[in-house]
């Protein structure tokens, strides 16, 4: 047998405190969570920028008072409300619709799920970047299907009304996110499916009942958890949706796709304001921080019962 | 001919609603497949033919590649392997200590700092970036690749950390208490007894991490530098520029996600915990 | 030593675990070579009994003494005791012979030595043939016999042995018990076993604990416990909580007599005499399933006699047992042919006064 | 109320073989109990006459009618789990559930659900929900549920296993009440063999994905047709003692021990071509002595042994006797017992009366005589 240790190290009945093997991981993340999240707290009282150099300046709860009453500010969070709304319903609608139809046995079955959830794993760089050649306004493959077919394809990338009640551009991000994130569901939601008891099912099949009454009392009670979670985890992942937005849009045109996340990192790396770039993600961060509250007493309460 | 009987035309309507279904699931999946065949076949269209129509391929070939190593891909690539490797190893270790000890002992406050450790997965990471990036440049870890080693062994570290902790919880207790009765220690259960039994669990934990860390965007936008570059700023640094090449585009991106792509499918078992950090097992 | 001395004595054991007396006061001793079967309920104390005794859990008060020496300080490994755990407890990644070789590798006996050691006891056995196999790949009775391998590899002087057959099908466990049993008249080590099983208590143990809600509330040989239960709730335990029971009320002056299964009843005048000599107004009367006669008609009854109805019975091959009915009391009869009545007719049970055991109405414990 | 008919019925699972080669007649109206161990594929082979699975091999046949290709779905047929598999409502509409879907009207629907719960003892419950039901009578709206939309076969699988014992021996009677009165198809399956003995008409023991034996309640305790149905049937199991034919005085050895004389016995054996056989007899069957009177029964076997363990259990005893290297068990009740005043290492002398034995071939353990 291969020992990696020294004997003394295996010495018999040797007992290790627990601390010891917690702290290396504790450090780092002392010095690369806790102590930012700390400062970052600090920077949010200063007035702060590193182009101007000048010397930090404490302004009290100034930056906070700016955040929340700047009408720029508002108007991102509405976008943000706005973005969710879609966003989600989109995805939860496809999500469930692709779980239920994904619902019985079949051979296959489990290569099918796999490859839904290859958008899922591959990053929302290269994803986005791929859909802005995809819905590109002259020459994209999507404009050029719509144009053999109805003769005409909309500007994906403008401000323009869509049809849907948003901006197209806004559309598009919608769309790109939903097909990353719609396989989250899905699977959650098959995942949850697979819970219910093979009995259940079994005699819903002799019983042969009718499939409003299978969703509602064999497939509904089961998946409720698993509802919720993928709904905690969309909500909060939604509100950092960064990456696809960066890459299709970058914002805009003007501000149409400027949801809250890209709106700080504008506020703090393009007009280099870090003290309202903070304060306003700290406002965020302790919504997030409730949302988790909230999902640790679901889980880990349902997972003590 | 079947004799018709009481089966017979239930069967039908039974046989045609089956096949409805079907056919819209196998319809979705095609509209879900497009985007990534696209990307594949247009890796290896000639540059003529880009905008063809997508399901278009006469000639393959492999000048799209040669292009994407010009531009610089190869070194994007290699940087993304270094950082991603170092992060999740350094992770690893860390987390495989971390978690056996919060799965198999009292310790205190263990809750709460089970709690922290899983609120950092819902912290918007623009709260993290600002501090970061000034002490960064303070202290001249930005664009080196330590820094964003350490910043992706951190980011890495809680997945790591409870999905780790979520394979061990699943052994039952009474191993480590037989190994204690045999007369080992902790060190020997721990590495002699619990790892081997969690080998699989901690190779789709890191599996995991190395898949964020891969895609990770955000941090490496503002904390690498010209040299130490990853592929996704590679990618989005394209983005700016006019008239683009979507050819070169689409081979750095096969590139990029051909692993991720292979991996998925070995992950599979593990995709639940993946998705849920843990906190769901099957 | 002498053989007289006490090998291991356990001395008013309590545990508490959040706020709830798990163990009270536990206390029995044991000589060397004997098995004592402890039996209860699931939930009653058992298992935590035995992790005290290995030293895996500690107690909030009392003391474990093993050879003469407090072993309350003594972690595990140091304490001479082998432990076989209910869910046995395998190294799932490790082989058979890696698994039984565990306790002589951390004793750190050379190569030799653990070779021959592991190859005795898997003779011993019957496992030498699995050897080779990784401790998953094995069937329920196969791990079962691993597991106490693993434990009697260790030279110890107390084997602990935690529901060592639950988990496995009727038959095999009918078959491993006997073997169970012959191997432990033939290695003559001491063995303390926790069982919920009461076959398995009865047909093992030299003698029989009772541990009910972490309380011992019966000690002795498998036949004193089982003819002299020392209180209703021991003998109901025993029969599955299917014990067949009457209640009978005696006036303070020992004239009318009432029973709790209606006024259909008649008493030998000899148990009538009986029962008013034991001086209490009201009594429980008990027999198991042997002794008590269900049929059509019960011509004489030297005991009680009751009307019931026919509700089943259980065919077993060899026999049947016949269930009947009277308000909330069920009786079981062992018959060698069924009854010539049809379900929900009237039948006659009759409890022969020999058969009868006599718990106290008041406090349920045993009279007579 | 149709017959059923399985033909060469085979099911693989990857590479494991759950059935192998399994023929069945079950017949019109007859309560039919499959038995056997976990794993024997007894489940599989309900699923199967269910819809719930395809056979890989083999046809089904109701009545005349192939039904192998019939999903579950429109096979018409009523299932009751071992955990009843409820839906999450009340106990109405557990029962109203499958007749929506069959297309009763509505007033019929209601009649229908009050009749069967009112026959199955849980009319006064309809409007409840069926978390507050104790276990007996969830499984009784299992079985109202089963009995309402009327279907050609009731399937069972392990119905009464999570019941307390006193309530599943009412249940059985009650079921076995029910049966008579509809005189309708069923097919029982369980891993216990007193369910299986007592209620069924007629019983299928399997093992490992094959019928060992299809017979009465008797049949199958009594004449088991393989070792393994005599092992599994019975507590202790049937023992099994490995003797030779002598072929001088054609009489029956265990080892270099006489144990019967008859020459008749051991001829019948040479004559179906065995030296060698195994003595097959049950454990309640053998008369224990110390001592051999003078003169016994000619018709006894007689086995020399050494008592090698003692297990007490209550109602009666089991002793262990060795003999010649092998070992056989024996039923004792406990005031025989005492009468013996028995003891380990005692030695004992074993009659069973041949009438009550069984021959086995060793290659194939097939009872031949």
């Amino acid at each position: 047998m291969r020992k990696p240790f020294s004997k003394e190290f295996f010495n018999k009945g040797r007992m290790l405190n627990p601390w010891l093997m917690i702290l290396p991981a504790f450090l780092i993340l002392l010095v690369f969570n806790i102590f930012p999240l700390l400062w970052s707290l600090g920077i949010s009282f200063y007035r702060f920028s590193v182009i101007i150099r000048e010397a930090p300046r404490y302004v009290g709860g100034l930056n906070y008072i700016n955040v929340i009453t700047s009408a720029e500010a508002w108007d991102r969070i509405i976008r943000t409300g706005i973005y969710l709304a879609y966003a989600l319903s989109l995805q939860f609608g496809l999500g469930l619709l692709l779980s239920l139809l994904l619902f019985e046995d079949f051979k296959g079955k489990r290569m099918l799920i796999t490859l839904f959830t290859i958008p899922l794993m591959i990053a929302p760089v290269a994803s986005s970047l791929f859909f802005r050649y995809l819905f590109d306004e002259n020459l994209g493959p999507v404009n050029n299907f719509l144009k053999s077919i109805a003769g005409y394809g909309p500007l994906w990338f403008s401000s323009n009304m869509s049809p849907l009640g948003i901006p197209y551009a806004l559309l598009t991000v919608v769309l790109v996110e939903t097909w990353i994130w719609t396989p989250f569901v899905m699977f959650l939601l098959t995942a949850g499916m697979s819970s219910i008891p093979q009995d259940l099912i079994e005699q819903s099949r002799v019983d042969s009942i009718k499939f409003r009454h299978k969703f509602r009392y064999v497939i509904l009670p089961y998946i409720k958890p698993m509802i919720a979670l993928a709904l905690i985890f969309r909500f909060m992942d939604s509100l950092k949706t960064f990456d696809s937005i960066y890459i299709l849009t970058a914002g805009g045109p003007g501000a149409t796709t400027e949801l809250i996340s890209v709106y700080i990192y504008r506020v703090a790396f393009e007009r280099w304001d870090f003290g309202s770039a903070t304060a306003l993600s700290y406002l965020i961060l302790v919504i997030v921080i409730f949302m988790t509250n909230v999902f640790m007493r679901y889980i880990l309460g349902g997972e003590r019962s | 001919m079947r004799k018709r009987n009481q089966y017979t035309t239930p069967l039908v309507l039974y046989r045609v609603r089956k096949s409805l279904k079907f056919a819209l699931l196998i319809a979705l999946l095609a509209i879900y497949l497009i985007p990534i065949y696209g990307m594949f076949s247009l890796a290896f269209k000639p540059r003529a033919e880009i905008y063809s129509g997508l399901f278009e391929l006469t000639r393959v070939t492999l000048e799209n590649f040669e292009e994407a190593y010009r531009y610089g891909a190869y070194s994007a690539i290699t940087n993304s392997i270094i950082v991603t490797v170092g992060g999740v190893a350094i992770a690893l270790v860390l987390a495989v200590l971390a978690s056996y000890a919060f799965s198999r002992f009292a310790v205190k406050g263990k809750n709460i700092l089970m709690f922290y450790i899983l609120s950092t997965r819902m912290m918007p990471p623009i709260t993290l970036i600002i501090p970061i990036f000034i002490m960064f440049f303070n202290v001249g870890l930005k664009g080196t690749y330590l820094g964003l080693i350490l910043v992706y062994a951190m980011m890495s570290l809680p997945l790591s950390i409870w999905m780790i902790k979520s394979f061990i919880d699943d052994i039952p207790k009474d191993i480590d208490q037989a190994a204690l009765v045999d007369g080992h220690s902790t060190m020997f259960i721990l590495f002699k007894i619990i790892i081997p039994m969690v080998i699989p669990g901690i190779a789709a934990s890191a599996a995991f991490a190395a898949i964020m860390l891969w895609n990770e965007f955000l941090f490496a936008l503002l904390l690498s530098g010209v040299d130490t570059k990853p592929t996704s700023v590679l990618l989005s640094s394209i983005r700016g520029e006019r008239g683009f090449n979507w050819g070169r585009v689409a081979a750095i991106e096969v590139v990029y996600i051909l692993p991720i792509i292979i991996l998925v499918f070995w992950l599979q078992k593990y995709m639940l915990r993946g998705l849920t950090f843990g906190t769901v097992r099957r | 030593m002498g053989k007289d001395e006490y090998i291991i004595q356990v001395e008013k054991i309590a545990k508490t675990y959040n706020g709830r007396r798990v163990l009270n006061d536990i206390s029995f001793a044991l000589r060397r070579g004997e098995l004592l079967a402890i039996l209860g309920p699931p939930g009653s104390g058992k298992t935590t009994l035995l992790k005290i005794i290995a030293g895996l859990i500690k107690q909030d008060a009392g003391d474990v003494i093993i050879n003469g020496r407090i072993v309350n300080d003594l972690p595990p490994y140091e304490r001479g005791v082998s432990l076989v755990f209910e869910t046995l407890a395998l190294y799932p990644n490790m082989s058979v012979y890696e698994n039984i070789a565990s306790p002589l590798i951390a004793e750190k006996k050379d190569k030799e030595y653990i070779d021959r050691r592991v190859g005795e006891i898997s003779r011993l056995l019957k496992i030498e043939h699995i050897l080779g196999r990784k401790a998953d790949k094995l069937s329920g009775g196969e791990r079962q016999r691993v597991a106490i391998a693993r434990a009697l590899a260790k030279e110890a002087e107390i084997y602990l042995l935690d529901e060592p057959l639950s988990n496995l099908d009727a038959k095999i466990r009918y078959a491993l018990r006997t073997e169970f049993k012959k191997l432990k008249s033939l290695l003559g080590k001491t063995i303390i076993l926790a069982t919920s099983d009461p076959s398995d208590a009865l047909a093992l143990g030299d003698k029989v604990m009772l541990l009910f809600n972490g309380a011992v509330i019966q000690e002795g040989p498998p036949i004193d416990i089982y003819y002299a239960p020392r209180n209703i709730s021991i003998a109901r335990y025993l029969t599955g909580n299917i014990l067949n029971e009457v209640s009978i009320s005696i006036d303070s002056y020992g004239k009318s007599v009432s029973m709790d299964v209606g006024q259909e009843f008649s008493i030998d005048p000899y148990f009538l005499k009986v029962l008013r000599e034991v001086g209490e107004t009201s009594i429980t009367l008990a027999s198991y399933a042997d002794g008590c006669i269900v049929d059509k008609s019960v011509e004489s009854c030297s005991g009680i006699k009751v009307a019931g109805e026919f509700i089943g019975y259980e065919y077993r091959g060899s026999e049947y047992l016949v269930y009947a009915r009277k308000g909330e009391r069920v009786f079981r009869s062992l018959r060698a042919s069924l009854p010539n009545v049809t379900f929900g007719e009237r039948v006659e049970v009759c409890i022969p006064h020999t058969n009868a055991l006599l718990f106290s109405g008041k406090t349920g414990s045993l009279i007579r | 109320m149709v017959s059923i008919k399985l033909v060469d019925i085979s099911k693989t699972f990857g590479s494991v073989e759950a059935l192998k080669d399994v023929s069945l007649e079950i017949r019109d109206g007859e309560l039919f109990a499959i038995l056997g161990p976990s794993g024997c594929g007894k489940t599989t082979l309900l699923r199967i006459v269910a819809g719930l699975e395809k056979p890989t091999k083999g046809r089904v046949y109701f009545d005349d009618i192939d039904v192998t290709n019939i999903p579950a779905e429109i096979r018409d047929v009523s299932m009751v789990f071992q955990f009843y598999a409820l839906y999450p409502t009340t106990v109405f509409n557990n029962i109203a559930l499958p007749l929506k879907s069959k297309g009763y009207s509505r007033i019929d629907i209601e009649k229908r659900v009050k009749e069967i719960a009112e026959l199955v003892g849980i009319g006064k419950a309809l409007n409840l929900h069926i978390d507050k039901l104790n276990i007996a009578d969830k499984q009784k709206v299992a079985l109202a549920r089963a009995m309402a939309k009327e279907p050609q076969v009731y399937l069972f699988d392990e119905p009464l296993t999570i019941l307390d014992p006193v309530t599943r021996v009412i249940m059985r009677s009650e079921l076995k009440k029910l049966q008579h009165r509809l005189k309708q198809t069923m097919i029982y399956v369980t891993h216990d063999q007193i369910e299986a003995l007592t209620l069924a008409d007629r019983i299928a023991v399997m093992n490992f994905g094959v019928v060992e034996q299809v017979g009465t309640s008797w049949d199958v305790y009594n004449l088991p047709n393989t070792t393994f149905v005599g092992w599994f049937l019975g507590e202790p199991g049937m023992n099994f003692v490995e003797i030779a034919v002598d072929k001088d005085d054609l009489s029956i050895n265990i080892g270099s021990k006489k144990i019967f004389r008859d020459p008749s016995l051991g001829k019948k054996l040479l004559d179906l071509g065995l030296e060698k056989a195994l003595l097959g007899f049950r454990a309640e069957n053998v008369v224990l002595v110390k001592e051999v009177p003078g003169v016994h029964d000619p018709n006894s076997i007689v086995i020399d042994g050494i008592i090698r363990v003692i297990e007490f259990f209550g109602t009666h005893y089991v002793v262990n006797v060795e003999t010649e290297g092998s070992e056989f068990k024996v039923k004792l009740s406990v005031s025989e017992f005492n009468k013996l005043m028995l003891g380990e290492n005692d030695k004992v002398k074993a009659l069973v009366r041949v009438d009550k034995v069984c021959f086995f071939n060793l290659d194939n353990n097939r009872r031949v005589l």
